[in-house]
């Protein structure tokens, strides 16, 4: 989480420069649905993702001086520059791709776990998507394909409660996503998605039940998006959400909690903590040196590709 | 160029169920998706026996979730599986249009050639017995469009088969378009398994006078008049363009070269159609050739009726092209030749039938 | 319903002549359930159908004489031959369309509805689909909104378990399909499609929910058709229903049962029950009169009116 | 014809807000709702306001459901309300192809006539600052290929509120499509409410050497070209298209009749694009006119990247309009009359911004 974190505030504080040209969506603030749900998956599991991807790069496993590089529209970006922020991929770790159409790739993390039950895998596939993302008929077409044929599939929403910055309240009717998803016939889980426990913890029996062939599962974490919807700053001027309401939802910091925990437990000291914030930033250092010193890609480089052989 | 191994006749439906059956028999990765796949009427029987011989996980029925389930393939394409998605109608596909516009054509592309997309859509289009506004478009033009997507429409049964075998091993997502008045309509299909290129457009009755550039079951209609004209003396060359998407200038350019003159034929409305892409292609490399305008025979601006009564007239045919190829090459015809050659080109069945065998209703 | 019912067998009985030149979805065995909603509904409030629209229309109240003229492709049809069968019309009873889209109306249903509340209108709005609508994701996407800003649109699910040859088992998980409406925020009912009185009595209660500013509402209604998909014959030698399921499905017939109430309850006799077939048969016999011997139209009909003035 | 009523200077994006206020006070049936209409951004300031005046019945956010959105619009507009929905990216409408094509474009026609379907769907095209192939694409040709659709892309803040009230009174399914480029470039906008007509193209620079026939943005580039060749006494015509569909070839075919060369100009595709339809239609009815083949100025077959190092050469611009002219107008230009023409028309912002107050993010 941390990790994702100081990632993230390094590149709301470069994003100024103007050498990243491209829309970026942060998740500060969610952090912990990102580090919970990939801590339950292999490396062979496949993770499908939205525009708010960062997190979910980086949760599993991918790599991130590749994505520091796309940002910067860099031949060495994980899509060699073609993607930027929203396009983001890793083979190395299957995360098969993040796309920016909200909802789009919902139906192909469930393809790819009918692609694992055809060909005999034991591997399950997971989509990440907002409150938002629930609105699409598309998603809910997945959910009914992965439930009929109980698809090795994981479906996580990360509930911040708006889309850009119109409230869930204002876009569906006062009714829990996640019962939705049962009514749909998959299993299905909510909690508090600011808290990396409890997130891990239903992370870990959902992909749990699909190990143990119990189909098609659902989670809904509630969470809180802390900046801006597109761009690196905070937003709190444009009054579409309180004062009181970002204090509050600032308060629940994930981060802020489970080092809470961890020093409370004694399992990290805070020196510990301080040595590992230091190496991740000597990381994120390396990872940003490393993109501004990747060649430049040239129009030639746009041009083919378009067709594979 | 025709595989040289035995050879039957069997119709373009037929031709399709092999292509399937052998690409099924060649990989297990092929797996063949469709409302309707595995039931009683097997798509006009091009899935038939597909189920029996390559169990249910491979022949499937799916809910009816065109977008979802395009969606689906594309997960599945991406992670070793050839899916081969059928539509009843092409204008279903319309529903599917943001997963294959803007994830199918391209994924290879925005993931920087990283992964490709194996996958073909077929769509059939509807025509006759009252298939009205909603259920006989001819979208090709909107696929061609869009770089990522091959767009192809075989015209034989011949190339039924060896392009659908060549889409399903192609890396790239494949729009297969089939003209549902092609189905019942025999050509010699060889046995064994072939490849027909999709790129190459095929010169399929050779002329001087004119060329003809058609697409799906214009082909047919070119080739009767091509025929009857071929009767007089009279040597029309048909060129069966057999993809909208790579558009095979090439063929066209040669032969337009040769005869001066351009007819292009489509399923679909002339304006903003592929016919005026190839006929822009043509005069931006071929001006000096040509000695007319290009000219189109394609739908009207307006769709389909449904009343049989309102549709005649609406689907041009061979006529249609009989008259603009006089008009065009400026051929005089004696009136018996005039009248022969009306004769062998008119319809004998009713206007909104492939055949006489066609008593509805879908 | 009888009138539904012999209407549509005398289409049946005359298909094979091969006039009526179009795809056409018989309602044999589901009469009961456009009887029993369209009885509750009033001139204005309007209604959305599909592919299967003949009952409907009628139930509706739509001309009789337009709709054989429209199958015969006439000038008097009522979308003066453009439509066919799947193209259904009648301004006069806001009877407003029914097209061959699957899922393809609904959402109009909901826009109808939303322009009733916009206006002021105390009108409501009904959407007939099938059990494969609710696979479409803009049936989801109707729901939620409708839900959402609580319109009066009632939705009607008409479940005869089939979508073409395939059984909704091999198309939905085994969940009720209203639980699905109930998900989304929609009060839903459900019951015995075969029973009119039973329709009636839901539909009521529905329609005076939506009057009383109760949200939108869902009906499941469980059916059977009895014949094939399309066109006008039986098709038990398809083999994709068992004999024993086609038996059971026909003795449920809402009219049979429908006939044995009002002979029981003594409403009408026998003989008035004949007197109204016979009436009825003279009706479809004028109808079809009126069909054939309507003018022939001809392309140059079919040429103007894309665009609106 | 321009309105004579008092002028000020509005940017496109005002004259949109401006357009929609004052439809809405002459029609009260007129309702605008789009993800994002009413929240602080009020879609690039283009719906500002609208909510506080007109109350949140009539000024709607809508839940991200593009085709049943659009369905619940068509819904609407068949029951007497003048819905105008709204996009941020036009590739967002692609998930709305079925009820665009399908029902909005159709309900007219196969209806007999009986009902209209009244909507404008504002579709905003993506450029620059990194966006990329799922946010930048320009369909334009996909929709104007589809019978019963107007499709219409104003180029001046002038025409983008007298089409946009226009096409709100228009009685049938409008697509107004902006380019995001356009929104901060000021015109000269009329204080009252006017009309200007869907179906004409418009002379924007009056010339004999050459025509250029452009769409939405690309008449931007276009005139720069123009301005900066008339100051060497050489004139241009630069034709704004206005529309897409229906096309004014009859204002084209009369320039081209003149100059005898066209050049094409388009934000999209060239590949299937409305490009090929305009050259087709004018090589149809003026092949006798053209001194050389006709051109096209537009995007090449292949997605957007979003690497502002890879777009750099991806978007035709002025120069090679500029080169394109002298080509095929054979114009030798002096070296400083070449350079002078350059630097006139040389981009001085960075090639991915439309101008310098553009930070990003979107
Ligand atoms: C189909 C589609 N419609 C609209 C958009 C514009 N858009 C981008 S992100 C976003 C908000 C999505 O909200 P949610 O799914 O809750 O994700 P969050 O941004 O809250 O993480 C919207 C509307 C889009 N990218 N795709
Ligand atoms: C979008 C779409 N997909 C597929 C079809 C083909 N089709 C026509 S009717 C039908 C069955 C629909 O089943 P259901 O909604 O249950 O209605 P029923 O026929 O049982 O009355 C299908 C698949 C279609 N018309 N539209
Ligand atoms: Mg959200
Ligand atoms: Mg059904």
């Amino acid at each position: 989480m941390l990790r994702i974190r100081r990632v993230e505030e390094a590149l709301a504080e470069k994003y100024a420069e103007q050498q990243m040209r491209c829309p970026m969506h942060l998740c500060i603030g969610q952090e912990a649905i990102s580090v919970g749900v990939c801590a339950t998956l292999t490396n062979q599991d496949v993770v499908f993702s939205n525009h708010r991807a960062h997190g979910h790069y980086l949760a599993k496993g991918g790599d991130l001086k590749r994505m520091i590089a796309e940002l910067y529209g860099r031949s060495t970006g994980c899509c060699g520059g073609r993607g930027g922020s929203m396009h983001l991929v890793d083979l190395d770790v299957n995360f098969l791709g993040s796309t920016p159409i909200v909802g789009g790739t919902v139906p192909l993390a469930v393809g790819a776990a009918w692609a694992a039950r055809l060909k005999g895998d034991d591997r399950l596939s997971v989509a990440f998507f907002g409150d938002g993302g629930v609105e699409e008929g598309v998603v809910h077409e997945s959910m009914n394909f992965a439930a009929l044929h109980r698809l090795p599939v994981l479906f996580v929403c990360e509930n911040n409660n708006f889309s850009v910055y119109t409230p869930l309240k204002e876009r569906q009717p006062n009714q829990p996503i996640y019962k939705m998803a049962e009514a749909h016939g998959l299993t299905s889980w909510h909690g508090d998605g600011n808290d990396v426990e409890t997130v891990f913890n239903i992370a870990r029996q959902a992909t749990q039940a699909i190990h143990n062939q119990q189909g098609p599962q659902f989670i809904e974490l509630s969470t809180y998006r802390w900046r801006e919807h597109c761009g690196p700053n905070f937003d709190n001027e444009l009054n579409y959400r309180t004062a009181e309401e970002i204090t509050t939802g600032m308060a629940a910091c994930p981060l802020a909690k489970s080092r809470k925990n961890i020093l409370a437990a004694g399992t990290q000291s805070m020196d510990q903590l301080q040595q590992l914030e230091n190496e991740i930033d000597r990381e994120i250092a390396a990872a940003f040196e490393f993109a501004l010193s990747s060649p430049i890609p040239t129009y030639t480089d746009a041009v083919g590709k378009v067709y594979a052989q | 160029m025709r595989s040289e191994t035995a050879a039957r006749k069997l119709t373009y439906a037929q031709a399709i169920q092999e292509a399937l059956r052998q690409a099924m028999e060649a990989d297990p990765g092929v797996v063949v998706i469709g409302e309707g796949v595995p039931d009683p009427k097997a798509i006009f029987g091009t899935t038939a026996g597909l189920r029996e011989q390559f169990g249910a996980q491979r022949v499937f029925d799916m809910p009816l979730s065109e977008n979802g389930m395009t969606g689906v393939c594309i997960g599945a394409a991406l992670c070793g599986i050839r899916p081969v998605m059928v539509h009843q109608r092409i204008d279903f596909a319309l529903l599917a249009m943001d997963q294959l516009v803007n994830n199918a054509a391209k994924w290879h592309y925005m993931f920087n050639g990283l992964k490709s997309v194996p996958l073909v859509v077929r769509l059939i289009v509807g025509r006759g017995w009252g298939q009205g506004p909603q259920h006989s478009q001819s979208l090709q033009a909107l696929f061609a469009h869009i770089p990522g997507l091959k767009v192809i429409g075989p015209a034989t049964a011949y190339d039924a088969k060896g392009m659908l075998i060549a889409a399903i091993e192609d890396n790239n997502p494949v729009l297969f378009i089939e003209h549902r008045w092609l189905h019942n309509i025999n050509d010699v299909v060889p046995v064994d398994s072939y490849r027909t290129s999709l790129d190459k457009a095929r010169i399929v009755h050779a002329g001087n006078i004119v060329t003809i550039a058609a697409f799906s079951y214009m082909v047919m209609e070119a080739l009767h008049v091509a025929q009857a004209f071929a009767k007089h003396g009279i040597a029309v060359e048909v060129i069966d363009l057999r993809s909208a998407s790579p558009l095979d200038t090439d063929t066209v350019l040669s032969s337009v070269k040769k005869t001066g003159l351009l007819i292009v034929a489509d399923t679909a409305r002339a304006s903003g159609g592929i016919t005026a892409e190839l006929i822009t292609r043509i005069v931006e490399q071929g001006f000096d050739h040509l000695r007319k305008p290009p000219t189109r025979i394609a739908l009207p601006d307006h769709p389909a009726p449904t009343s049989h009564f309102l549709a005649n007239g609406y689907y041009p045919d061979a006529v249609n092209i009989f008259e603009e190829i006089c008009r065009i090459a400026d051929i005089k015809l004696g009136a018996d030749a005039r009248a022969q050659i009306l004769h062998d080109i008119r319809r004998i069945n009713p206007h909104d039938v492939p055949n006489l065998a066609f008593t509805g209703p879908f």
